[in-house]
């Protein structure tokens, strides 16, 4: 559906400051009805590369095609018509001051032409759907961050576009709500095979209704691929710092100052078990403890489901004879499940749960 | 039938509306329009917007048809309106020092006059053929040095605390209270060429409204108005 | 205090105004307002960015805001005469005042056009918006509380040239104050006309203000 | 430190619309030196509220106290005085587009009268902190979402405020920077026992460096409280709202559908067990699976740490003997911990870790 | 093509117009811009609401704005013959063109403050920023490219005005044009007038559009 290739985007050096090389080499195929993820740090070149999908942004090189049709080279009138089907969540809104909430959401089926009575069937659902019914009448300057938001997803949606381009559309709403939009955005996605390309630095919103994800790093891809598999491994840096509060692969502070990297007397091994979808199976906890003989004390860890498959890690702090410990990794090993002795326990350490 | 003449505003306009109960009495409707400008009146009247105008003196018409080759002709003499030289600094054009300031109207209808007149004063001398409209540009002798000052007509009353002497039309220097006749340090001779005149297009002059028209301005009442109204400030030419 | 002859000159003078700058102003805004968004429009790295057209536009419209008024009043008389029928007159007058408005209110619309917020042309576009929707739905509306504003300057100050057409016989308070006051030296009516004007004005300035606030919908408090 | 007493906010009915009350009966106290939480959904009235401690928004009614002064009392000019020691990360940057990164987080020291080469001294590691040296020239029309957040956060810091007022100052960062920026914060916090409110809707934020936190609902405070209390026993719907996700209370749908609320044959029973704070104690798991023979396998949860407390819930599927199961939740029981039987497992639910 | 002693008249007229238009510029932009500003900031609502000022500076603006130049002119005589020695002449036309372009300047000012977003006031308010430092360092940096705008506006109006000052012997170019070539007949000295005339009017606009660019900092583009 989308296609980008060996996109370059470099802004013009202005006063005493150097060019800004926004976006090199970018090469991304997203196909129809596609949840696409974009994740990076702040100034990684997501909103830039967002904003070349629909030409907001002119590439200073390569070729942007949607739709089978190459942007790049439309003249202006076919390019508004391709753009009347890409829908834009912008991270800052931009709502007009001097229309009501209604009327914001209206302006795109406006601007197709659609008769009043149209727009009004197209425009209350949806403003029921993103709770605003009761704004409808407002002006922006009225309204809270996350409505204003809220009135940006609305009028992104109105015309029923057939890809969807969302910047941070969802950072500045509370925790339901965000799940509403998602929920809303996940059945448009089905229904009507929405092609959605999303900004995001929530992890969760990703992880919820995302299939595939590609990882910006100084305005390059650094790391793509399903959902599934870039949570469960990261290989890049960028990647790591966006899911392991997630899998809470990172330790807290206090936990990791009770760890010690050398054995030592009295510390028993902490270990890491990672779970992941096919290697998933059943009571390993239960079954080590009693054919080993072990206490295995959960200091910390998450076990959830990303898309149907369960996923997750566990720090144990394993206490039990040597042998039966290893014995217990190595029965880990042979049934493929991730093991790891991160560090030995030292004494203290006992207010762990599990 | 109605004519539509153009004036100045002023004396012109005052007089014609003295004029216009007369002529209509006669079956003549006059329509005045007021113009606050010296070439607009003419060119409305030769493109035929206007009937007649009264505004300016014969010199000056002269002028415009030769420079613009308006068809305009004059029927009728109006008023002379003198001008005179007023001072609140010196008695006398004499008394003038070296230098001096003097202002004089902006127009070249009464700029040159000016000019014309400060050189049969023996003030200055002014190049060869400069005529009426004679510019502060033609002065070619001025052995007092006086500084020119062209200032708007309505202007030059006011301007009487700044310069050493200002020539001033005689109905502006009355009706900003001065006295044409004790005040002035130098006037204009009497029989001014500088009459006002009636102009209308050359195929009108035969006209049967014209005549109307000029029966009614060289009426007595009329010329009682002008005398009593202006005092000497305005001269019936008639 | 005035005599009936001044009071009704008075009268006739102010519909003269007022005839004079409603219609000029009308006019004026409808030509000058998309000469002006034009103008905005056409700039470098703007919409509809064509730098000839917004030279030569820009060249136009200045040459009209340089030429002093009564030698436009003149230069233009044909085209006066072409348009109202005459060259003289009040409603001969309109037309030089119409045509020192657009080029002045061009510049204000153009002022009010650019100040619109970048972030909602790339919104309207990124909608697929054309450039004349992109002008209708959102530089015109956004930029109304300053074009409301400018406006209102626009029309003070085409009061102020109406007094310059007397050049053409148009009349008008301003060419009573200069006839009467100012050439007459009756202190009393120029008083009387700058009366009138300071009411007339004041009655513009303070709808366009009221107008520019109730279109703000930028400041909730207000 | 800051003490509101009986706030009412309403914002004037406008065009058509009723007025808005954003606010009612407000009471709030926050300590020196505390981290202060607000959470609630979007157009709860959390900007309104945290406008109101500075006085930006003036109240309908009600008083405001900062440091002792009450607020709402003063003259302009000690108003001013008073603002000047409180600093505010506003929702949408507000930053002047007409100054450089540099001059946007210098001018409240300018503002202050602080000399030029002090501002330098100032301004400059902060715009280290927060990651910014290199754009420290350039524009806020030249930076991206978070880099303009960034400068916001800066600025709001460079005259070494006794209190900071956040509003959403982290959720256009993504989580490394946001890591960065609340280490940031708590330095501060700590160091010069900075009193800090912030909203967020972030709840992580709040979990790594609140102290105390509020509830907002319809203008209203619901709930309030610790932190950690607050996140063990949300009580209102909206807290759990935001609690759930966290600690993982919701199960995901597909785990959902395969449980039961009958118990039928071969069908396991699905337990939630709560970890909190003091009630959390060794192997539980490892323990009952010894003790009784039993398979405990877990199907989703999360252990963490709360402000050094463990903390946590698992929801796992006990595989045994009836009379082993009963045992085992009276152990539970006994032991304090929190146990309830959620559903029952329908055959076939077999993929889950642990 | 002019004979010398009319390029001397042009050139002496150019001066004029210059000195008059930059002394007037100058001095109606010092004193405009603080008028235009407290306009701007005691209206209902504004950061220092003083309806009472707002609705007096006002009148007088709108008076000032009201009264036709030539009027003006007059009417301060006094005023004048006090600041300038004289009431004639170059200098002292530039008293009365500067009473006209402090208003003119004042709303121009007014409109561009009244646009900055009130975002950035509440963040300087904030920070315990006085009205004054609020006026001087965000009131009018983020106004600036605006107000650029309409100080390019104001000149032009200016040289346009100046074609006034001939009344009082002023000079300038719109005078020379006026009396030289409009009245006397001398279509080359008109040309010429309008020739330069334009190309000043065209330096002007091109500056003021060339600051009002470099300062406009939100839009990284152009
Ligand atoms: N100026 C205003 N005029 C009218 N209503 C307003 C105004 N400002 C805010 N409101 C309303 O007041 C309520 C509270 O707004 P507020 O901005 O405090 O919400 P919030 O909790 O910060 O929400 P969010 O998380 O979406 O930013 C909202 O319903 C909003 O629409
Ligand atoms: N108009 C511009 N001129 C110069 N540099 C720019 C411009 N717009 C963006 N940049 C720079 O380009 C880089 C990428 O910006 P972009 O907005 O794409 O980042 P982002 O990944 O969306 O970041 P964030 O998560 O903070 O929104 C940043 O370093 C930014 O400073
Ligand atoms: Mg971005
Ligand atoms: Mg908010």
């Amino acid at each position: 559906m989308i296609k980008l290739q060996s996109i370059e985007k470099t802004y013009p050096a202005r006063g005493g400051g150097a060019p800004v090389p926004a976006l090199s080499g970018i090469d991304l195929t997203v196909g129809r009805g596609e949840i696409f993820g974009i994740i990076g740090r702040s100034g990684a070149g997501k909103s830039t590369l967002l904003r070349t999908i629909n030409l907001l942004e002119t590439p200073t090189a390569g070729r942007v095609l949607v739709d089978g049709v190459e942007l790049t080279a439309l003249p202006a009138a076919e390019l508004r018509a391709a753009r009347r089907s890409i829908g834009m969540i912008f991270q800052h809104f931009n709502l007009l001051s001097s229309r009501t909430v209604y009327d914001n959401v209206a302006l795109p089926l406006e601007l197709a032409g659609v008769r009043k009575a149209a727009i009004r069937q197209a425009v209350d659902p949806l403003l029921e759907l993103v709770g605003l019914t009761d704004k409808r009448d407002r002006y922006p300057a009225e309204l809270s961050g996350g409505q204003k938001q809220r009135v940006g997803i609305a009028r992104a949606l109105a015309n029923g576009p057939k890809v969807l381009l969302s910047d941070e559309a969802t950072s500045a709403l509370d925790p339901e709500t965000t799940g509403q939009i998602l929920e809303l955005l996940a059945d448009i996605n089905r229904r009507l095979s929405l092609t959605i390309v999303l900004i995001t630095h929530e992890i969760a919103v990703i992880k919820e209704i995302g299939h595939r994800i590609a990882v910006l790093d100084g305005g390059r891809i650094v790391e793509k691929g399903a959902v599934f598999d870039v949570f469960a491994h990261p290989v890049h840096a960028t990647t790591r710092g966006f899911v392991d509060p997630v899998v809470n692969r990172g330790l807290p502070d206090s936990l990791r100052h009770r760890l010690s990297p050398v054995p030592a007397p009295d510390a028993n091994p902490v270990l890491r078990i990672t779970f992941t979808g096919d290697r998933a199976t059943s009571p390993v906890i239960s079954m080590l403890s009693r054919k080993f003989n072990l206490d295995l004390n959960i200091w910390h860890g998450q076990v959830d489901e990303i898309q149907g498959s369960p996923f997750g890690t566990l720090v144990v702090e394993a206490v039990g004879t040597t042998t039966a410990i290893e014995a217990a990794i190595s029965l880990l090993r042979v049934n493929n499940l991730g093991v790891e002795v991160i560090g030995h326990a030292l004494p203290g350490s006992l207010r762990a749960a599990g | 039938e109605t004519i539509t003449i153009g004036v100045t505003p002023g004396p012109h306009a005052q007089i014609l509306e003295q004029v216009k109960p007369i002529a209509a009495k006669q079956g003549l409707d006059i329509r005045v329009l007021e113009f606050s400008d010296y070439v607009v009146p003419n060119q409305a009247l030769a493109q035929g917007e206007l009937n007649a105008n009264s505004f300016q003196h014969q010199p000056y018409l002269d002028n415009q048809v030769r420079d613009r080759g308006f068809d305009l002709v004059s029927v009728a003499k109006t008023v002379v309106f003198p001008i005179g030289i007023y001072s609140k600094k010196v008695k006398s054009l004499e008394e003038l020092k070296p230098g001096a300031s003097f202002a004089i109207p902006n127009d070249p209808t009464n700029g040159g006059r000016v000019l014309l007149l400060l050189q049969a004063r023996g003030l200055l001398k002014l190049k060869q053929g400069a005529g009426l409209k004679a510019s502060p540009l033609d002065i070619v002798e001025n052995p007092k040095k006086l500084r020119i000052v062209e200032l708007d007509a309505a202007q030059l009353p006011r301007s009487l605390d700044d310069v050493d002497a200002a020539a001033v039309n005689t109905n502006y220097a009355l009706e900003s209270g001065l006295d044409p006749v004790k005040d002035a340090i130098a006037r204009e001779d009497a029989d001014s060429p500088y009459a006002n005149i009636i102009a209308v297009r050359g195929k009108d002059k035969d006209q049967p409204w014209v005549a109307t028209l000029v029966g009614a301005y060289h009426s007595d009442e009329v010329k009682r108005f002008v005398l009593e109204k202006f005092k000497n400030a305005v001269v019936p030419a008639w | 205090m005035l005599s009936p002859e001044v009071y009704a000159l008075l009268v006739k003078a102010t519909l003269e105004t007022l005839h004079m700058v409603a219609v000029s102003g009308a006019l004026g805004t409808l030509a000058g307002l998309p000469l002006g968004v034009l103008l905005a429009v056409t700039g470098r790295g703007e919409l509809l960015q064509n730098l000839a057209f917004n030279r030569v536009a820009g060249v136009v419209v200045n040459v009209t805001r340089s030429t002093p008024f009564i030698i436009l009043v003149v230069a233009i008389i044909p085209f006066t005469r072409l348009v109202a029928g005459t060259s003289i007159g009040t409603a001969a007058a309109i037309v030089p005042l119409t045509v020192a408005a657009i080029p002045f209110i061009a510049r204000i619309v153009e002022g009010a056009v650019r100040e619109v917020d970048r972030g909602l042309i790339e919104a309207a576009q990124a909608m697929g918006a054309t450039p004349f929707q992109i002008i209708v739905k959102v530089l015109l509306p956004e930029a109304l509380p300053a074009i409301a504003l400018g406006l209102t300057l626009a029309v003070v100050s085409l009061i102020g040239y109406s007094a310059m057409v007397g050049a053409v016989g148009g009349g008008g308070l301003g060419d009573l104050g200069i006839r009467y006051g100012y050439q007459r030296f009756l202190p009393e009516v120029m008083l009387a006309v700058v009366i009138v004007l300071v009411v007339l004005v004041q009655l513009v300035q303070s709808t366009g203000d009221r107008i520019a606030r109730r279109v703000n919908k930028r400041n909730p408090t207000s």
